[in-house]
């Protein structure tokens, strides 16, 4: 079903034809609270984009909303739902299962399909009608990357769980560091286990000069209490992704230990779309965080992709051309959707938390230039 | 009596619990058509020697044959397919199930396991046999009830009517009369009677009324503490002062 | 002739389903969007897909008194088998398929055969322990084939294009249907026929069989299979409908809600599995429907924050079905005219004698 | 060595965290017959009250745990007077009834509190660890296992010991006639699930130290494997129930750090599958 | 007689919408053994499980002058009334030991009597109730009623499946029973009853269909004939004609 709700940002919204927008995305589930950040930002970043017209040529924006609950089914429905409503621009999946399996439906029936949060490196190139407005997995890796200067030599244990997002994380990390000289070993735990202690007393053992952790999960709380119990931070420089704000405090007293890589957190940019964001946000009641950049963009994109067409969406091969290969002012700066695997690449920041426990804090300690992350072209399918 | 070969034969047959016997040490030829009644003391033990038999418990001593083939080692259906039928003593029945129902499962499962995994046909509803058998044991107009929703004695004939459609060679009534009212004994007395002397089947029954055996049994068998303390022909059992002491009293 | 009616009302209602693509008729409430539209088509194909697979679970549940809560891994080994045929093997579709259902077939009768060693709620619990097994592998992503958490989606390439495409919605609804119907007749077939009869009295009262001179774990066994034939029949089509194979579709939650569909229905009875299984699968989706409501969001908090999870609502509603609806929906009707059920209730198994 | 020390001690402490959920359950499913799958649901509220109290409460982790125990029994109590009771003639149903209320709890949590994991207050005591044999071991896991020791000993004493535990182990057989000897069962029944629930939130409130946070699904995911420690150990038996506690935390850590693969989980049910194929009746040999 | 120990009015009992009671009216002696009769299915179980609150009822039930229509079955027993019922109810898992010892309800629970009564159960009071043999356990459920110092019990065919001489013994412990507690009996063996019993009731159909001296009713043989379908020149047990 839709919950269709009209973004008519502004009271000067067109008077032709409306162009219509679907958002399939975790509004419940275990995903909601990245689902929230994503709507947000779609929202202050449709209104960013059209100036606050909530139209594109006179064509006002509608918008439909469809929660998916994490489920990929549900997602599916959705999609052909949409599609069967005539729906030719599709935005959102926040978990990457979604994202693999409605990328494909949107080229069987083709129409624009830009993914949201999910970080699967494969949702790159996965074929001529999928795009992305965040970042993936590959572009953490190089963060992670960046921390530890000239590689050669170096030895670096990956610390992640044994399933597709741990196995891609270590296969990026090979590529990455193992191309530049270092030598990457890996510890990975059974995404079941609860218990992370003898994981933790491993990765020590290993005496690597970088731990990356990739960490996805509701026992990060136990891991970084384990790593803290068995003294990982004074034996080895620890890197990992910084989350949400709201799990900043699962760091516990290692918060201040930790080097981060990070997507975003509110405040790191200093751009001037940022700023429009949060204040749109805060507007809404609200703040920036790791996610809201995405639907930022995605709002963008589709705006750019639709303005490229005199806000028409009829022909679907043209919304894409107009999307490939274009730069433009984002939230985190430059962003440039690259025409040969619709890649989205975007700086990253390097970030040091301080104070633990509620009350830490980020600080963006460097920005990474978007080239110096960027993933390597994947082949497009089709 | 002419001795044909035996249609079952126990041979010291036993059966302990953690070192405690319970049936000891049994022996006893049964022929062709015959009718032993077991009768003793709660607790002697006629329940177990029936389970015994039955294949529910197995044999610790002693061996079992059933027309020469040594059964102590099979298992309770591998007997039942060579014709050892049973009651129990409580009702064991399908209460979710009408009363044609049973009969009608009793009657599939009589014509062998192959006949029962034929899941491409319909099941046959085996009409002659369910009505012969539920008018001969006097539910005919009960037939659509469930089991559950019997009576106390409604059940008892039911066990005897599952019983019986299976026509089995050797017959097991685990005190078939209890609970019933004095009016319909006789009715069940007849039909055990037509099973036993018409149609010439095996029984071996317990029962703790004298009168309704007397009238039936061709030997009695007297159990005590898990032994067999007597076997013999009824009057020759009434008159045993033992007996008279252990198990019958002042009869009432 | 009301008589009639009874009789050839699932043929009437079978009729409106097939032809249900052809029409255009607005079902406000119910779906959102025109009966033959894509996605209500969707909807009504997953409703009718889970009416099969709670359908065919009953077999077990309803029929044999099976009690297994690893049904859900019979059901991903249909889906995934299938999928990955495609994708490792290069096979066509129907192959595929055909693999899909055979790997399913083995791996029941082999799970099968061992968990039917216990009985009662053992062998509840070593079903779902199998199937929990099953989940972690899947989860696991060994060798890189199941895509783990991201699953895999089916290659179009290797489907026919009569199955791809929003325009072609209808042939797959046409196919869950088609899966729905094959359930029923397996099963209404099965349960009448000679070894049907034999589950009933396994149902009621299993070591009672065995004095009728049958072994109780050959025939549970059968059903076991045939049960679990008809979940991988049910991932075959699932596979169809959301375009490949995802991790969901194997956790227990999965088996959870087929029974939660057999109960909400009627365990047991001839319609009540098919009832439950569209219901449910209808209000999952609708009830996030709901609970994202606009009207949902004005309410204050204290029922604003419950409202507003589906899952909450889902499993409120299912308490309050089995509180309020024994014996589930099919027996509805029976509870509202009252009295007389009991003295004729109608065999479970078997026509009565006569009607026939 | 110290590997192996580490192993055997963590390996317990998640053992005596699922004995704290399996011995409720196996009690409730012993004595009255019901497979409460809300089980894990009355963890999480054990868990989220502890974790109230701690934070927003302002209450100290000595005061939270207790606290938390309370929440969860009387949620417990609450959940037998309110849906099980009424289904005492309906077996089965009850069981369906406690799967919606498993479902319904943990979506009711994550609509108040959110989905994400919540951080747990850790006392300071209890921060730290103990170096045994050379192995770095958190001293929170031998706060569980004390924990499920004393659980352990109270179970068997109220069941051995008490005229509750007799009541209720003649009321699973029969209920009815527990009453016609002038019994008021249902008191004993809703003492059983106080007890089973209180051992749980118990554990609720203690897996928040376990796990360094409280998030809704945490007591479901321990669910499953509470049932295969239940049946392993025998259903009903509440020392079965500790053995094979035990042997599950043990086999899983084990496993999961030495076979490559990290085959925990399905060396566990390898070893339930086993097991009942060799003693179909569990360790305790009671009906399974 | 005097004012009924235990009186039953327009009973009715209706199960799963099945009509099984119609009206039963029922007196019960303050003094001695009243017999309950009739065939099979004609309602006796149902109307003492009715009496105890096993089974939802409508009508009057009054005990010792008090109503007890309304209570729940634990408080049906706390009044003063022992319970055997039909299948003996016995608790399989349980010892011997501890079937006895649930059923204590007083600080004095009479075990001598109960142990002069059936030495078996000594000897057995550690065996699990369900393996004891149909008698013994029939003994047990017997056993829990003199337990306490019950002011009614009722017995539900206690008889059934005892041997010869059990059945004489328990006749005995009936006989002697009634002489402090009145006995409300189920039983099918008309001889018993001729014995023990003062006055009688026969249910037929769910109904009451005569009330009055249990040896007057069974001496008419008419009488006999027509409520209880057997005549009453056989006095025996059951009606078995040996050939
Ligand atoms: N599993 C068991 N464990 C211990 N003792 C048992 C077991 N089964 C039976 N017994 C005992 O064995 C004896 C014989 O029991 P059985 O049921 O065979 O008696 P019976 O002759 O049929 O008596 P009744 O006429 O009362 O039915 C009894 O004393 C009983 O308590
Ligand atoms: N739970 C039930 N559901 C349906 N019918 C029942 C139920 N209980 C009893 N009946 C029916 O009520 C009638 C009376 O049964 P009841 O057991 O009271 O008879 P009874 O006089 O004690 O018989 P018996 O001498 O066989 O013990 C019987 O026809 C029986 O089938
Ligand atoms: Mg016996
Ligand atoms: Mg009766």
């Amino acid at each position: 079903g839709t919950a269709g709700t009209s973004t008519g940002a502004g009271s000067g919204g067109g008077d032709k034809s409306p162009v219509k927008v679907g958002l399939v995305y975790s509004k419940t589930g275990p995903l909601a609270a990245y689902g929230k950040q994503y709507l947000e930002g779609f929202k202050a970043g449709l209104a960013y984009a059209t100036k606050g017209t909530g139209a594109v040529d006179g064509h006002p924006v509608e918008v439909a909303e469809q929660d998916d609950a994490g489920d990929p089914a549900k997602a599916v429905s959705a999609a052909k739902d949409l599609i069967g409503k005539n729906y030719k621009i599709l935005a959102g999946s926040t978990a990457s299962g979604v994202a693999l399996q409605v990328g494909p439906i949107a080229a069987q029936n083709k129409v624009l399909f830009i993914s949201g949060p999910a970080a699967a490196d494969k949702v790159t190139g996965l074929n001529k009608y999928t795009f992305r407005s965040g970042r993936q997995s590959y572009q953490d890796t190089r963060a992670a990357a960046s921390f530890i200067g000239d590689a050669k030599g170096k030895k670096v244990t990956v610390l992640a769980q044994d399933n597709a997002f741990g196995q891609a994380n270590v296969a990026a990390v090979k590529d990455v560091l193992g191309g530049e000289g270092a030598t990457v070993d890996a510890v990975l735990a059974p995404p079941s286990a609860t218990d992370l202690t003898p994981f933790a007393t491993q990765a020590k053992d290993a005496k690597p000069d970088l731990l990356y952790v990739a960490w996805a999960g509701d026992t990060a709380s136990a891991l970084w209490t384990s790593l803290n119990q068995q003294d990982v931070f004074s034996a080895t420089k620890v890197v990992t992704g910084l989350d949400v704000a709201a799990s900043y405090p699962l760091f516990g007293p290692a918060a201040e230990k930790i080097d981060f890589l990070n997507h975003y957190f509110g405040g790191a940019a200093g751009t001037e779309a940022e700023k429009a964001m949060t204040d749109a946000v805060a507007k809404a009641g609200s703040k920036p965080d790791l996610f809201t950049p995405d639907g930022f963009t995605a709002a963008q994109m589709v705006v750019h992709a639709l303005e490229a067409n005199q806000g028409s969406d009829a022909d679907t091969d043209a919304l894409v051309k107009a999307l490939e290969g274009w730069s433009f002012d984002g939230v985190k700066g430059k962003l440039t959707v690259r025409a040969e695997d619709h890649a989205l690449l975007q700086p990253m920041f390097q970030v040091k938390l301080t104070g633990s426990g509620a009350d830490a804090e980020p600080t963006a300690v460097r920005t990474l230039p978007a080239d110096q992350v960027a993933p390597p072209v994947a082949k497009t399918a089709g | 009596m002419s001795t044909p070969a035996p249609v079952l034969r126990l041979d010291g047959l036993g059966w302990s619990v953690r070192g405690v016997p319970i049936v000891q040490d049994v022996s006893l030829d049964v022929a062709e058509g015959e009718f032993v009644a077991f009768i003793g003391p709660n607790g002697a033990g006629k329940t177990s020697l029936f389970n015994l038999v039955s294949g529910i418990y197995p044999a610790t001593h002693g061996t079992l044959h059933l027309d020469g083939a040594d059964i102590t080692a099979l298992p309770v259906p591998a007997r039942a397919r060579r014709g050892l039928g049973r009651t129990f003593q409580t009702s064991s029945l399908w209460p979710g199930l009408t009363v044609a129902e049973h009969v009608r499962l009793a009657a599939q499962a009589a014509a062998g396991p192959a006949a029962s995994y034929r899941i491409w046909r319909r099941a046959g509803h085996y009409r002659q046999q369910v009505e012969q058998t539920l008018e001969r044991t006097g539910l005919a107009d009960r037939a659509d009830h469930l089991a559950g929703s019997l009576s106390h004695g409604g059940k008892r004939k039911l066990e005897l009517a599952v019983l019986l459609v299976g026509e089995p060679r050797l017959i097991l009534l685990d005190e078939p009369m209890a609970g019933v009212s004095a009016e319909e004994v006789p009715a069940l007395v007849e039909l055990i009677r037509s099973v036993h002397q018409e149609q010439g089947r095996t029984v071996l029954m317990v029962e703790h009324h004298m009168d309704v055996l007397l009238g039936l049994a061709d030997r009695l068998a007297v159990m005590h503490h898990g032994t067999l303390l007597a076997l013999d022909t009824p009057d020759a059992v009434m008159a045993d002062a033992t007996v008279q002491g252990a198990y019958l009293g002042e009869a009432l | 002739m009301t008589a009639h009616l009874k009789r050839w009302w699932p043929l009437a209602l079978l009729l409106v389903l097939f032809a249900a693509p052809y029409s255009a008729l607005p079902v406000p409430g119910l779906l959102d969007g025109p009966l033959g539209s894509p996605g209500s088509l969707q909807l009504i194909a997953l409703c009718l897909l889970y009416g099969g697979l709670a359908t065919g679970y009953d077999l077990l549940l309803g029929r044999t008194g099976l009690l297994s809560f690893g049904h859900a891994l019979y059901f991903a080994t249909g889906l995934y088998a299938t999928d990955l045929a495609m994708l490792e093997f290069g096979l066509g579709f129907v192959p595929a398929a055909l693999f899909g259902v055979a790997c399913t077939v083995a791996l029941a009768l082999l799970l099968g055969s061992v968990s039917l060693r216990v009985t009662g709620i053992g062998f509840s619990m070593v079903t779902l322990a199998f199937a929990q097994a099953g989940s972690i592998l899947v989860q696991r992503n060994p060798g890189g084939l199941t895509g783990g958490e991201e699953g895999r989606s089916a290659p179009a390439e290797h489907l026919p294009d009569a199955l791809i495409g929003i325009q072609n919605t209808a042939n797959l609804y046409w196919i869950a249907l088609a899966y729905l119907v094959v359930t029923l007749a397996v099963v209404h077939w099965t349960v009448s026929s000679p070894t049907g009869r034999i589950w009933a009295g396994i149902r009621e009262n299993e070591r009672r069989v065995e004095v009728l001179g049958l072994r109780p774990y050959g025939f549970k066994l059968v059903a076991f299979t045939v049960s679990g034939a008809l979940a991988g029949a049910g991932g075959v089509v699932y596979l169809l409908l959301t375009g490949g194979a995802t991790p969901q579709a194997a956790g227990s939650d999965a088996t959870l809600a087929l029974l939660v569909m057999v109960v909400l229905g009627g365990s047991g009875t001839r319609w009540g599995p098919l009832l439950g299984g569209v219901l449910y699968t209808w209000a999952a989706h609708r009830l996030g429907d709901l609970a994202n409501s606009d009207s949902i969001a004005q309410l204050p908090a204290v029922l604003r924050v419950p409202l507003s999870q589906p899952l909450f609502l889902l499993g409120t509603l299912f308490v309050a079905v089995v509180y309020l609806l024994p014996g589930g929906l099919a027996k509805l009707p029976a509870r509202l005219r009252g009295g007389r059920a009991a003295k004729t209730a109608v065999p479970v198994t078997a026509v009565p004698e006569g009607a026939a | 060595m110290n590997t192996v020390v580490l192993l055997a001690c963590t390996g317990l402490g998640l053992g005596a965290l699922y004995f704290l959920v399996a011995s409720g359950l196996s009690l409730i499913f012993g004595l009255m017959d019901v497979l409460n799958f809300a089980h894990g649901a009355l963890l999480s509220i054990g868990a989220y009250a502890a974790w109230w109290a701690a934070t927003d409460g302002g209450m100290g982790f000595w005061l939270a745990v207790p606290f938390g125990t309370l929440v969860g029994t009387a949620a417990s109590v609450l959940l037998e007077l309110a849906l099980i009771r009424p289904l005492y003639a309906r077996p089965r149903d009850q069981i369906l009834a406690t799967v919606g209320v498993g479902l319904a709890l943990p979506a009711l949590l994550m609509g108040i509190w959110g989905s994400d994991a919540r951080p747990f207050p850790q006392p300071a005591a209890l921060a730290g660890t103990v170096d045994l044999l050379g192995a770095t071991v958190p001293v929170n896991r031998f706060v569980l296992m004390a924990a499920a020791l004393v659980v352990l000993v109270l179970l068997r004493l109220f069941l051995a010991r008490t005229r509750y535990g007799l009541i209720v182990r003649a009321g699973v057989e029969d209920r009815a006639m527990v009453t016609a000897l002038g019994i008021d069962v249902r008191k004993a029944f809703t003492l059983v699930f106080a007890i089973g629930g209180a051992a749980a939130s118990l554990g609720g409130a203690l897996a928040g130290l376990y796990f360094g946070s409280v998030n809704p699904s945490q007591g479901t995911g321990l669910l499953i494997f509470a049932f295969v420690v239940v049946v392993m150990g025998g259903m009903g038996s509440v020392t079965g129930a500790a053995v094979a506690s035990v042997g599950v935390g043990l086999v899983q850590q084990f496993a999961n750090y030495y076979t490559a693969a990290g085959l925990g989980d399905l060396s566990v049910v390898v070893l339930l599958a086993v097991l009942l194929l060799v003693k179909p009746r569990g360790l305790t040999g009671r009906l399974a | 007689m005097t004012e009924p120990l235990l009186q039953v009015r327009e009973l009715r009992v209706v199960i799963d919408g099945l009509h099984i009671l119609h009206g039963v009216d029922l007196d019960v002696a303050a003094t001695g053994v009243t017999a309950l009769l009739g065939r099979n299915g004609a309602g006796k179980t149902t109307t003492v499980k009715a009496v105890m609150g096993l089974v939802p009822r409508t009508g009057a039930v009054t005990f010792d002058g008090a109503d007890i229509a309304g209570l729940p079955t634990h408080l049906v027993v706390r009044r003063g009334i022992g319970y055997a019922p039909e299948d003996r109810g016995i608790f399989a898992g349980l010892s011997v030991a501890e079937n006895l010892r649930l059923a204590e309800r007083d600080g004095d629970p009479a075990y001598d009597l109960v142990h002069e009564l059936f030495p078996e159960l000594k000897q057995r009071h550690r065996q699990p109730a369900g393996t004891l043999s149909g008698g013994q356990q029939q003994m047990v459920a017997i056993a829990r009623t003199l337990l306490n110092g019950n002011r009614l019990i009722i017995a539900d065919e206690p008889t059934k499946g005892l041997a010869p001489k059990i059945v004489t013994e328990v006749a005995d412990v009936l006989a002697r029973a009634a002489e402090t507690v009145p006995v409300l009996l189920v039983e099918q063996n008309l001889a018993l009853v001729r014995r023990v019993a003062g006055h009688c009731a026969v249910l037929a159909d769910g109904r009451t269909a005569h009330q009055g001296d249990a040896r007057a009713l069974l001496a008419d043989e008419d009488a006999a004939r027509r409520l209880l379908g057997v005549g009453s020149h056989r006095p025996d047990t059951h009606g078995g004609t040996p050939r």
